[in-house]
């Protein structure tokens, strides 16, 4: 019954985004292995378009998934570059992690 | 119903999202990713977002997961993190945590103000944007970005193929001899070098 | 094709103004000459002198062509340029300018003549040209932001000249100098933005009384169709045209230039409520605009730049930066400080007269202890440069018009000074006055030479430099007397260092090093003579210069008397005593 | 054409001169080129005759012409023409440059001869004769200053012609800076003038100088008188004219002794309506000046040794009776006195740069005497220029003196008395002088060392080229009195002439005829005491020489001066120098030195640790939405 009476706002679905996306950052700032950084990364990227296919439906608008057909371009790109990257680097140093990098020490 | 859909998915990604982070190994961390990415999908599906919802789980859960993996498995780079140790000092740890829980609890509190309801211009009757429920959502986006962004989706195909011609570029074999005139790669070796010291 | 069209273009904008030319002709000079390969040394002299000279000649066509009795702007051009901002390609010269351009057109050519680089010869040239160009266009531009970019691209070849061919602290000396400037003109860019915007705000607000007369017609229109009931649809075109009108007079697009901002003078009738000049913002947008200009000059505390620059600049980076770029500073303090800014020019103006003051005597005093020669002239250009400050904030048209003279007089004689300097260090490798001495035995010409450039700068009556500063002091005196009074001290301290430093470089008996310097050249006697020329022509007869400058300067005088409180004093010509001279001069004859 | 027009010519023909030996000079060599100098000087004379001759045809009321070349400087109200007046007193002026110049200008092709720059020499002098000319023919004060700058660039030129020695180079470098030092006096007058009278031109300057307020009038006098003072060698301002000795010696007759040195008091003379209309004081403060640079001049002149100083010392002293009677308000006695000076002391310099040719170049007068043997003429003519200076009737210098001493006395006694004992101290250096140089024993057989054969270095006499202007020199000076005698009003030639110039201006003296001869015999009674005093310490040696070295050394006033400059003036100026480098450009490295430490202070955010960056960004992420949120209001 309870599950009855409780309706699904879009509030959930924007609350629930948020987590994603704070997981996602705190992740992000949190592990060093490139990899997984990653990982956060495209978590975060997630939760941002959860957020906007809710908003287009909310708003009936379809500009809202449009936008996700890009970031999910965005993102693809991102991980291919990215990925090439570490590939690159872990080839030549299987233990490094992001703290290894550091030439832009100033 | 739909409350029972959310739930299930909406844990799922809590649950998905939890497992990336903290798991030492990154290859169980691409596992959990994947659960991430199908409970989003599951609540696309939840918001009337079909064709996105088909899309997430081929291109996230099948092509990019996919590929995280590959590279673990490539370069046998599987080995856990020690998550115990945080070498930015434990004062990053802290920050992190802070900024996390700020960056959630800022847009809650916004929410919360506005009453939890989402304001914004909705599209009134006319816009070609409006949503129309009785045509196939693939056929309205497929509307929308061949018509109002056809521009913008041109420009994404020119992205990729830089991305691509990037991501060959940086992964082709380097020579010995241009691999030690690499700052980043030389000043890498240095730090790792002094880690093996230590 | 593009090329073709390009050119085609190119050609009419040269055809239809000779101002675009005299700009331009250097520009693709610069280009020609990077296209040249590397080895052909002396083509690469050649060419850039071609357009050197190219662009020289069109400044003197522009001298001969010029009309003297006119006040206003002549060869004027403009074309849009970027239109969303009102950006305009709006050049034009009057007496105030005419001189410093005819100025340029001669001393690159003979800077180019005069001083063959150590090394690379091909960015040397090519960036003396584009320094060309971007000095043409400062004193063209008749737009805040067309003035403003070439005043910057001014800085960037000068920058390359002194970094790259100069001497042992030529580092330093660049950054430096960039710095400084940069700090300025930064400044300024700030000062010219919220100038057009501020004018476009009082531009509305003039509009507005327009507007809001459209408007009620449009309501009075729309309200009696509404008691007819209904709105034919000529009616509503007209209402729609009349709207579309009352937004563009409330919204009139943005304009940078010059004569319109200075001429429509929100600045100064600030008894008008809706007058968005608010007196503080012109105070500030004048002072933004007074350090970019102050330390070009340079102005007293800004100056270090200067003996620096100077002396670790190339002889003809010297040359240019004395003779033409200083006055980008002094020149700037005319045209748009007193032209834009009346009202807080004459605000401001005890504390700029001030700071000449100050300069003129401080400079003085510096330079006599320098024992560098160039930093020695670099230093009495401070003292100079104070001088045409001061005439310029005495607000007198004797003192700005000398002022402006000055400015010419200054780039004759000091650039000459320079060329002098140069031609002693190429022979001896030493600027130090202390290891010369008694030239005057070895170097007869050039020590003759060198008195007529020396008394020019002293100031001698018979030479230009004594018109210009004594037009100048005179001016000032009409209204800043005490300050003229201290002024006139530093005539006798422009003799004391230069004639002191004189004694030591070319009086005594050589030694052995110095008896054997050779004497002047053809070609450098060459380069020298058309400078000694004008030195005692405009000494004995400025005024066909000052017929031209006057109407620009009796003009500006007048625009700012208009926009402020300030009044120009009489000069007691016709004073209260003449008539009654005149009737009692028939009484003494009568007896 | 109006003869009077050709008044431009006379300026003309020296700058001519001029251009054409600086073109050709090298080329005409010696003695072409000093002839061609000469034939300039000469012509320009010949001009000016004419141009007096038809001023003297004009009504005396209208002796006063004003031919505008051409606009000079034009600027708004401030007009200024590069145009010549021709009246009384330029062309009185003139006639004498133009005389004694030529005359000069021939003793300087016999006394330069041999020098490597003879050509030189002459191009500078017609520089300087047209300099001058453009000084007294100006018709206005800006024309006047072009002459009076220019005047000082060829002294400076020819102080220093022999610039191989330091001493000479310094010499001229202090003349002109020491000139400078006036000009600015002259600059600033000029300024007030065109303050209060919008105008410069003399015509309109004196015509309306009566409704100058007379604090103006008083402050234009004075700041003249400054520019004076230093073009004229007055106290304070003197120290260069000893100094310029150094240039050769006609250089020291013509621009030392004759005419640049008389400029300030023809300047004083022009504009005596000023001076009439200011306070009385400023006049009083020009005579005591005046006479006290007399005083002060001659005692420094008892005791030098230089023939040339002695000369230069009197110079100074003679100038200050000119100054004396232009403070006393008697500008025809200053004209006069000028126009006598000028004759008798450019006749005694080119006699001593005669006797210095003769010594070989020798200047000290303690290694002379007793060459009145040798150099008659040269010794003759100096003798005439004693008896003139010492005030002896009836050569010249007595009638010019004896007229200013009388307006001294009418003013003043003091400054009469103070002008007596300077007479007294003229007669007796210049018998001094005399004495040393052409009379007694021959000590320059002494000086002449034994390796030059006797011949060599035994003086002589001079060419008839240098003698001649001598000779010349020494009749007018015996009787230039004439021009001005004080016996009746028919006599006063030169008073009457000048009459337009100075008008009501000059001084109404009222002085019964005793006393006027009372005064004129204690004059002449001073001078000849003088004289006899120099006999006797001298001559017969009875007395011991006076000569303390303070004098010698003037008082020390040059040398404190020098002191001064060398010490705390050098040391002020290395301050204001070293202030420069330290604080002003100090405070530009300093922002510079801020500015990079600050970056190195920076650096530690930069700790290349890609996920420090992150954090970064995420706090700059909250930072913003945390703004937005309050912004809208929560």
């Amino acid at each position: 019954m309870m599950l009855a009476v409780a309706e699904v706002t879009p509030a959930w679905y924007l609350i629930l985004g948020s987590i994603l996306f704070s997981i996602g950052a705190v992740g992000l700032l949190v592990r060093r292995n490139p990899l997984v950084m990653f990982m956060c990364v495209e978590l975060m990227l997630n939760a941002v378009t959860l957020t906007f296919v809710t908003f287009s439906r909310m708003l009936n608008d379809v500009d809202g998934q449009t936008v996700v057909v890009f970031v999910l371009v965005v993102a693809a790109a991102e991980v291919v570059v990215g990925l090439g990257i570490i590939v690159a680097l872990l080839r030549k140093l299987p233990t490094a992690t992001a703290d290894d990098i550091n030439v832009l020490k100033g | 119903m739909e409350l029972f859909v959310f739930l299930a998915a909406g844990g799922a990604c809590i649950v998905g999202a939890l497992g990336v982070v903290l798991n030492a190994n990154p290859v169980h961390a691409a596992l959990s990713l994947v659960g991430t990415l199908f409970g989003i999908a599951v609540l696309f599906v939840a918001q009337e977002a079909n064709f996105l919802a088909a899309v997430q789980v081929i291109v996230y859960a099948g092509a990019i997961v996919v590929l995280f993996l590959f590279v673990i498995m490539l370069l046998g780079v599987d080995r856990s993190e020690d998550l115990s140790i945080e070498p930015l000092g434990g004062g990053h740890r802290v920050a992190a945590g802070i900024v996390g829980l700020a960056v959630l609890a800022l847009p809650l509190l916004a929410m919360h103000s506005t009453e939890w309801e989402v304001t914004g211009a909705r599209a009134q009757p006319g816009d070609p944007n409006l949503v129309d429920r009785g045509t196939p959502d693939v056929a309205q986006l497929g509307e929308s970005l061949f018509t109002t962004y056809l521009f913008a989706f041109e420009v994404t195909s020119v992205l990729l193929v830089i991305a691509v011609v990037g991501a060959v570029v940086l992964a082709r074999k380097v020579k010995r001899a241009e691999y030690v005139d690499d700052p980043l790669l030389s000043s890498a070796t240095e730090n790792v070098d002094e880690q093996v010291d230590a | 094709m593009v090329g073709f069209v390009l050119a085609a273009e190119a050609g009419h904008a040269v055809a239809s103004s000779p101002l675009t030319a005299a700009i331009v002709v250097p520009f693709i000079g610069a280009v020609v000459v990077s296209l040249i390969p590397k080895g052909r040394t002396e083509l690469h002299r050649l060419v850039a002198l071609l357009f050197s000279v190219g662009s020289g000649a069109i400044t003197l066509w522009l001298l001969a062509a010029f009309e003297t009795g006119d006040a206003g702007f002549q060869f004027e051009v403009n074309r849009t340029w970027i239109a969303d901002f009102g950006i305009s390609w709006h050049l034009g010269i009057d007496g105030i300018s005419l001189f410093l351009v005819v100025l340029s057109g001669l001393l690159f050519p003979l800077a180019i003549i005069a001083v063959t680089p150590h090394h690379d010869p091909k960015p040397y040239y090519a960036w003396l040209l584009v320094l060309q160009g971007g000095c043409m266009g400062v004193f063209c531009a008749l737009d805040l932001f067309l003035f403003f970019v070439m005043f910057e691209i001014v800085l960037v070849p000068m920058y390359f000249l002194i970094g790259g061919w100069g001497y042992a602290e030529r580092v330093y000396a660049a950054l430096k100098f960039f710095i400084f400037t940069m700090l300025g003109s930064a400044l300024m860019l700030v000062g010219i933005v919220s100038l057009a915007f501020l004018h476009r705000d009082g531009v509305a607000a003039d509009n507005e009384a327009e507007a809001a007369v459209i408007e009620d017609v449009v309501l009075q229109a729309q309200q009696e169709a509404a008691a007819t009931g209904g709105i034919d649809v000529d009616t509503q075109a007209a209402i729609d045209q009349d709207l579309a009108r009352v937004d563009e007079l409330r919204n009139p697009p943005l304009d940078f230039d010059l004569v319109e901002i200075a001429e429509s003078q929100h600045l100064a009738d600030t008894s008008t409520s809706s007058n968005p000049f608010d007196w503080s913002a012109v105070r500030w947008i004048f002072l933004a605009f007074a350090v970019a200009f102050a330390v070009k000059v340079p102005l007293f505390p800004l100056h270090t730049w200067l003996p620096d620059a100077h002396t670790q600049a190339p002889t003809a980076g010297s040359v240019i930066l004395a003779g033409v770029m200083l006055k980008l500073g002094t020149y700037g303090f005319v045209r748009f400080g007193l032209y834009l800014f009346p009202e807080a020019s004459v605000y401001f103006a005890p504390a700029l007269v001030t700071l000449g003051v100050i300069g003129i005597i401080y400079g003085a005093v510096v330079a006599t202890m320098q024992r560098d020669l160039k930093r020695l002239v670099a230093y009495s250009s401070v003292a100079h440069l104070g001088f045409i400050v001061l005439g310029t904030f005495a607000l007198t048209t004797q003192g700005i018009e000398g002022g402006v003279m000055q400015m010419v007089n200054h780039g004759i004689s000091t650039g000459a000074l320079f060329l002098l300097v140069g031609m002693i260090y190429e022979r001896r490798h030493t600027r130090e006055i202390s290891a010369l001495k008694g030239l005057q035995k070895s170097a007869p010409v050039m020590a003759g030479v060198f008195t007529l450039v020396m008394l020019s700068s002293i100031g001698l009556p018979g030479l230009n430099g004594f018109a210009g500063e004594f037009l100048i002091l005179i001016g000032s005196f009409l209204t800043r007397r005490w300050f003229t009074v201290v002024a006139a001290v530093g005539v006798i301290l422009a003799a004391l260092y230069l004639l002191w430093a004189y004694q030591r470089v070319f009086h005594g008996e050589p030694d052995e090093e110095n008896a054997n310097m050779p004497d002047m050249t053809w070609r450098e006697g060459l380069v020298m003579a058309p400078l000694l020329g004008l030195i005692v022509f405009l000494g004995v007869y400025p005024k066909p210069m000052l017929d031209r400058i006057e109407p620009a300067v009796a003009r500006l005088v007048s625009h700012i008397e208009e926009h402020s409180d300030y009044i120009e004093p009489a000069v007691a010509t016709a004073g209260p005593g003449e008539p009654a001279d005149e009737a009692e001069a028939p009484e003494e004859e009568a007896p | 054409m109006d003869t009077l027009d050709l008044v431009w010519l006379i300026p003309a023909l020296p700058l001519a001169g001029f251009v054409v030996l600086l073109v050709l000079g090298r080329r005409l060599g010696e003695p072409a080129a000093g002839w061609l100098a000469t034939a300039a000087c000469s012509s320009a004379f010949l001009a000016t005759v004419v141009v007096f001759a038809a001023l003297i045809g004009e009504d005396q009321h209208h002796r006063s012409h004003v031919y505008d070349l051409f606009t000079w400087l034009q600027v708004g109200g401030f007009d200024v023409k590069l145009g010549f007046l021709a009246d009384p007193l330029s062309i009185t002026m003139a006639l004498f440059i133009t005389g004694i110049g030529t005359l000069i200008h021939m003793y300087s092709i016999g006394y330069m001869h041999g020098d490597p720059k003879f050509s030189k020499f002459f191009v500078y002098l017609n520089l300087f004769v047209f300099s001058m000319l453009m000084l007294v023919l100006g018709s206005n004060m800006l024309v006047t200053f072009l002459g009076w700058e220019g005047v000082g660039a060829c002294s400076y030129f020819l102080i220093s012609f022999w610039f191989s020695k330091d001493a000479n180079a310094s010499a001229g470098k202090k003349a002109f800076i020491t000139n400078r030092i006036g000009d600015w006096g002259f600059m600033t007058a000029m300024f007030l003038t065109f303050a209060t009278v919008g105008s410069l031109d003399y015509s309109v300057v004196l015509e309306r100088a009566p409704e100058m307020a007379p604090v103006t009038a008083t402050g234009i006098a004075l700041l003249l008188f400054v520019g004076a003072v230093g073009k004229s060698a007055q106290l304070p301002l003197f120290v260069w004219l000893p100094d310029a000795m150094a240039g050769p010696t006609p250089v020291s007759a013509l621009i030392h002794a004759a005419t640049m040195v008389t400029s300030g008091v023809y300047l004083m003379t022009r504009v005596n309506p000023i001076l009439a209309q200011g306070y009385d004081w400023g006049p009083d403060t020009i005579a005591w000046v005046g006479v006290i640079t007399a005083l002060f001049a001659a005692t420094i002149a008892v005791a030098q040794t230089d023939i040339k100083k002695v000369l230069a010392y009197s110079t100074i002293s003679q100038l200050g009776y000119m100054f004396l009677a232009v403070g006393t308000g008697a500008y025809v006695a200053a004209i006069f006195h000028m126009v006598t000076h000028a004759f008798f002391k450019a006749l005694m310099f080119l006699g001593s740069g005669s006797v210095i040719h003769g010594m070989h170049d020798e200047q000290d007068m303690r290694r002379m005497g007793g060459l009145r043997k040798l150099m008659p003429i040269t010794a003759g003519t100096f003798i005439v220029g004693w008896l003139a200076i010492s005030g002896v009737p009836p050569f010249s210098g007595f009638w010019s003196k004896d007229e200013i001493l009388l307006f001294a006395y009418d003013r003043s006694p003091a400054l009469w008395f103070v002008g007596l004992v300077t007479a007294l101290l003229t007669a007796f250096y210049m018998s001094r002088q005399v004495f040393m140089v052409f009379f007694g024993e021959e000590r320059w057989r002494e000086a002449a060392d034994a390796e030059a054969p006797r011949d060599a270095r035994r003086p002589h006499e001079a060419p008839w080229v240098m003698t001649l202007p001598l000779v010349v020199l020494a009749g007018l000076a015996m009787v230039g009195g004439g021009l001005n005698l004080p016996f009746t009003s028919d006599l006063h030639f030169l008073e009457n002439w000048l009459e337009p110039v100075i008008e009501g201006n000059e001084r109404v003296i009222d002085v019964a005829t005793g006393t006027k001869v009372g005064l004129a015999v204690i004059a002449i009674l001073a001078g000849l005491a003088g004289i006899a005093l120099a006999a006797r310490v001298y001559l017969h040696k009875k007395l011991r020489a006076i000569e303390p070295e303070i004098l010698l050394e003037g008082w020390r006033f040059d040398s404190s001066i020098a002191v001064f400059m060398g010490g705390p003036g050098q040391r002020g100026f290395d301050g204001v120098a070293a202030f420069d480098t330290t604080v002003i450009d100090g405070a530009v490295n300093g922002v510079a030195g801020a500015v990079s430490g600050g970056g190195k202070g920076l650096r530690f955010l930069q700790s290349g640790f890609v996920r420090s960056y992150a954090l970064g960004v995420a706090v700059g992420v909250v930072g913003l939405l945390a703004y937005f949120l309050t912004r809208s209001g929560i």
